[in-house]
């Protein structure tokens, strides 16, 4: 049993998957607890998708995400204290408390933005993708989107846009079964989102969304491919999430069995396992770990606790860039 | 007599009318079994079954678009947009197609379509889930639109637009889905084009509709407080236009202070104040003000959130302002 | 060499095609003389298509078209003298003078209508189709539609829907190579239709769109499924058209090379040539055939000239149905 | 000065500013070789090549979805919506994602993005082809509007769009495209959010944008042949609007048409109105009045259309009835 990865990332990565677990567990209980205003949607059972494509990824190449996107800035790099400041609606927060969960962004670690349209960050990203052709930097952008994502008729467009034009750019579907409520096989004819655009020109690949390595295979196999030219790939993740579609769902939409089937391939345990099978971790390292992220998430709550709301009188700032009067 | 909530009353009228005739369909997200996001078509597909109440996948130009079709074709769709936000992805079959159909046609077809949708800010949910964009088809021709700000009327209103044969968008508030109020047993329908006088008051008229009635009657009560009468009319039919209710207030009060929840510029008391102007320009004793949501997108943060979007005490201190001079 | 077809029927369906070749090309000559309003797009060369995938149906089922309509409508059964009247914008036209070339509807001929806005009636052709299925009508929907059409989202979301719900409908796309000036090649990385969609979970089929014959089968056979409750089939026709895409355009986009190719295979000849060997058309025959067609497009435009503007009066007429005031 | 065809301004301001800057790059359905559908970009592929001029398949969402992630990566993307028509379908992304972007994101991000599109009826295309939609924009904060009537100000006022960091909705007249007028050579820039005053009087003043502005100058011409004074405001920024120049105008007359081809409810004049209203009251001497479109879509017939779309004699006659009283 080996791995290509340098030991400190893997660790790295697995701390990262922790972080995101707690943060959005912790996050999901404030939220039950009425403490976080507005909504949110945690991603509690993917995180294997987050950090394992963002692994794949250079510091400076973009990601685009979806509603449910904690996951993927922190596996981008962002801070869980500006994020939950976000989430509380503080002025420190990433986006001085106006964005809440479903519109991040972060240019500093390449996160280009969230949105709360479903579907609509995908053409985004395919037109960064094509500033990235034209400007010729030779960075990447990986869009990360849902299974429901791929009902809307933009998501296809830019799809097949990117085909036509080989822009450099990572379709991310992580495919967790269901959009809030409908599960895959009601709402397409063809539930496999590889599939379906099988026939749209571009490459397509189908992969375990619970481990972090096969993850980070394909992701790096479709980077590798649109850095060198190669145009886009649709990388198909199943996954599942563990938690609600929002801060109130009780899935009686699904079967407990199914969602016993699935936590047992929690993308945590998993991991977990391969890395002390890799004699990379023990029982004194998984608990240090967990406190550290403890210790973490609890430090961006009291950040977020104590940041203050944002002033009223900015309520209309930066709405234009212009200089023209208004 | 009983109360119910708002979002019951819409149940109501939805059961009600599906009972009544059977060419009445359901269609949108989650709204079968899940009951959809605010839950307002719980436990309809059990009545009704899954080919009356159609799951779609997360397509709203084309759900919404197929809804058009089988609304020329016989059948009275009611179709469910989660938010009202996201009927920007549908405002092409909305525009180009349902509203100019029947006109185009020459009057060869008609479109009994009814989309309903939750509008409007409050709960702190973000840019992209709080918006009020009724504007857009009230300055569309061949749009029927409604927005019921009472559970009686939510339901009477609801009914007369699935029993209407031309498009209507009706105009849900996901905070007054949590109000209750008197609403009549059995059928009984609000007649579509008149406004109701909701508190009846000599010194200003306040012309509101949706949310912003409750708020204009707050703030009714506080002017009382301070001597000065306040009319408040719920104008509920957005188009067509009580224009005579209007015109007879403001011949009473000379006074009107025109309150929407969406941004100020272009909006729905732009035109309602042009009106007013065509109409009654010379019982006015004062320019008819507006007061509507600042021009920027509805932040996530409450704070901001509440500065941004009219409330009671906005609305009571532009109406004292016509009175007593500014 | 037979056919399973009457006789009758194939000599009616090929003077329907030269009907159709003469209208348009008479059409498209007072077009370049300026002797019509607005502008039209015609079919020259895709006449194969129109007759053949029509004749598949029965009369009461159900046609949506595009912008390239006068072949679909003549051979759903429509007059060519009502049609020429609405090309001159005349009281008489099939809409009155409203719609023109681009917005035709004749519900009587079953033909729901077409729209200027491309891709925009597949959606509502799909809606008609899920009215047949609920209303248990066993009528069929044909939506016509070009290459072009298929990058818009609209169509391809309506596409998955017709696919999951199994509605009866033949979505039947004219490829004809260009989407105005744009190779389907260029806009698409996959430029076949059928094979861009195998993968959403419908029936494809690609058919020589210049034989009667082919196309008739192809359409027959997609039909029956439609019928039959086993959903809708994809039919891609490789067609040309042998004109400009409206009225003026030089073709400078494609050679004339190409063109010549494609000329060879006129559907008029490919089908003549056939109804020869058949034995049921000769020299004679032809030439009665060329006389009655111009007989009959002379008269439409004679009907067309002879007919009054509509009156100023009714411009505003049949917005709405309803009786709710205004 | 030499006199250009506002066409021609508008693609002159194109050629300068991709040759000033490399970042700028051109977006459309067939706007390359084939020059668009009224040759606004002809040649300019030629120049700067396939890369920056692109042509993209039919699939206005995605397109404008595309514009806007790369506009937010360091391209100047200018879109070309063939007719205004369409961009309906890329509602959401102008609402929902350019428009909100920077607020939303704190001002993290611009948007230097033009949407460029013939607007307006005149050429009996019919109801899908002759809409001046602007409404919507100028009814969307977040957003610049920008609708020139002079060639001279086509072309300053596109360089200015393409120059600044906000999203422009750039409104094209297709009946001025065939106007010709002084237009200066080499750079000049219009700026954003000031009206012009295209004619001066003191009896009553005429607001009007784009094509509308020659119906006001000829309605002027005749109203000073009854001795009547009319004052000509082009408006050409829509968003932000000029409100000085308004005041200053109706201040000056105390009586004020505003114009606008578009449909009268909900338009831009009721929004004008409005400010009018809330601005110069005391300055009026009679109610301020808007012409404009029925409340109909435009139909194809050119008897109809004429009817249905303002011109010089019904402005000429508001003016009239306002110094007049009716
Ligand atoms: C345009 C639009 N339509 C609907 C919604 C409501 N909505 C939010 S998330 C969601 C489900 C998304 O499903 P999927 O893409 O599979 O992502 P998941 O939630 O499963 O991660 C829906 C319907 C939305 N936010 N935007
Ligand atoms: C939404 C929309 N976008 C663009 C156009 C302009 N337009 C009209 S026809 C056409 C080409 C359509 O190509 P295709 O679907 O292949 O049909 P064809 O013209 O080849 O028959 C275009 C771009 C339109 N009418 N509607
Ligand atoms: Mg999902
Ligand atoms: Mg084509």
């Amino acid at each position: 049993m080996n791995t290509p990865y340098p030991p400190e990332e893997l660790l790295s990565h697995y701390r990262l998957m922790l972080l995101i677990r707690r943060f959005e567990t912790v996050l999901s209980d404030l939220f039950g607890e009425g403490l976080v205003p507005g909504t949110a949607h945690f991603c509690i059972g993917q995180e294997a998708c987050a950090v394992g494509a963002t692994a794949s990824l250079q510091a400076d190449d973009l990601v685009t995400s979806n509603h449910r996107g904690h996951g993927h800035l922190i596996a981008k790099g962002g801070e869980p204290a500006r994020l939950m400041a976000e989430l509380f609606g503080k002025s420190t927060g990433y986006c001085g408390g106006r964005s809440g969960s479903q519109h991040l962004c972060e240019l500093k670690i390449g996160f280009l933005g969230s949105n709360g349209i479903t579907g609509g960050m995908v053409a985004v990203g395919t037109g960064a993708a094509l500033s990235q052709k034209l400007l010729g930097t030779n960075r990447v952008v990986l869009s990360f989107f849902g299974d429901g994502a791929t009902g809307q008729g933009v998501l296809q467009e830019a799809l097949n846009m990117a085909a036509t034009w080989r822009l450099p750019i990572v379709f991310f579907c992580e495919n967790n079964g269901y959009a809030m409520s409908m599960p895959v096989e009601r709402a397409f004819a063809e539930p496999s989102v590889a599939r379906r655009f099988a026939g749209f020109g571009l490459s397509t690949e189908m992969v375990d969304g619970m481990d972090y390595f096969a993850v980070r295979e394909a992701a790096e196999r479709a980077v590798a491919r649109a850095r060198q030219g190669e145009g886009p790939t649709l990388v198909e993740a199943l996954t599942y999430r563990f938690c609600g579609h929002s801060k109130s769902d009780d899935c009686s939409y699904r079967t407990r069995e199914e969602e016993q089937r699935w936590i047992e391939r929690d993308p945590l345990h998993l991991m977990r396992r391969r890395l002390s099978e890799l004699g990379l971790l023990d029982v004194a390292g998984e608990e240090d770990f967990q406190r550290q992220v403890e210790a973490e998430v609890q430090a961006a709550l009291a950040y977020a606790r104590s940041s203050s709301d944002p002033d009223p009188a900015t309520a209309t700032s930066n709405l234009f860039a212009g200089t023209y009067p208004d | 007599m009983r109360e119910l909530y708002y979002s019951h009353a819409i149940r109501e009228a939805l059961e009600e009318e599906m009972e009544r005739d059977e060419c009445v369909i359901l269609l949108g997200e989650d709204l079968a079994e899940y009951g959809g996001a605010f839950k307002i078509t719980a436990d309809i597909v059990g009545r009704f079954g899954p080919e009356r109440v159609r799951n779609t996948p997360i397509s709203e130009a084309g759900f919404v678009g197929v809804a058009v079709g089988a609304a020329l074709t016989g059948l009275r769709p009611v179709v469910e947009i989660m938010f009202m936000d996201f009927i920007t992805l549908a405002m092409d079959q909305l525009i180009n197609h349902a509203a100019k159909f029947r006109y185009m046609y020459n009057g060869k077809v008609k479109v009994p379509l009814v989309v309903r949708t939750p509008a409007g800010a409050g709960r702190a949910y973000g840019p992209t889930h709080s918006q009020s964009l009724e504007r857009h088809f009230v300055a569309t021709p061949g749009l029927v639109v409604l927005a019921p700000a009472t559970a009686e009327d939510a339901k009477g209103m609801l009914k007369a637009a699935i029993r209407c044969d031309d498009p209507v968008v009706f105009v849900e508030s996901k905070v007054l889905y949590g109000r209750r109020g008197p609403v009549p047993e059995g059928d009984y329908v609000t007649p579509i084009g008149r406004a109701r006088v909701a508190r009846e008051g000599k010194d200003v008229s306040i012309l509101a509709y949706s949310r912003m009635v409750e708020e204009a009657l707050r703030a009714a009560d506080a002017l009382a407080k301070h001597g000065i009468s306040a009319e408040v009319v719920d104008l509920r039919s957005l188009a067509p236009l009580d224009l005579g209710a209007i015109a007879e207030s403001v011949s009473k009060t000379g006074r009107v202070v025109v309150v929407e929840e969406g941004n100020t510029t272009g909006g729905v008391a732009a035109e309602i104040l042009a009106r007013i102007i065509e109409e009654c320009f010379y019982d006015l004793q004062a320019p008819p003000r507006r007061v509507a949501a600042a021009d920027v997108p509805v932040p996530a943060s409450p704070t901001l959130e509440r500065t941004v979007v009219p409330d009671a005490s906005v609305i009571g201190r532009a109406a004292a302002a016509l009175v007593l001079g500014d």
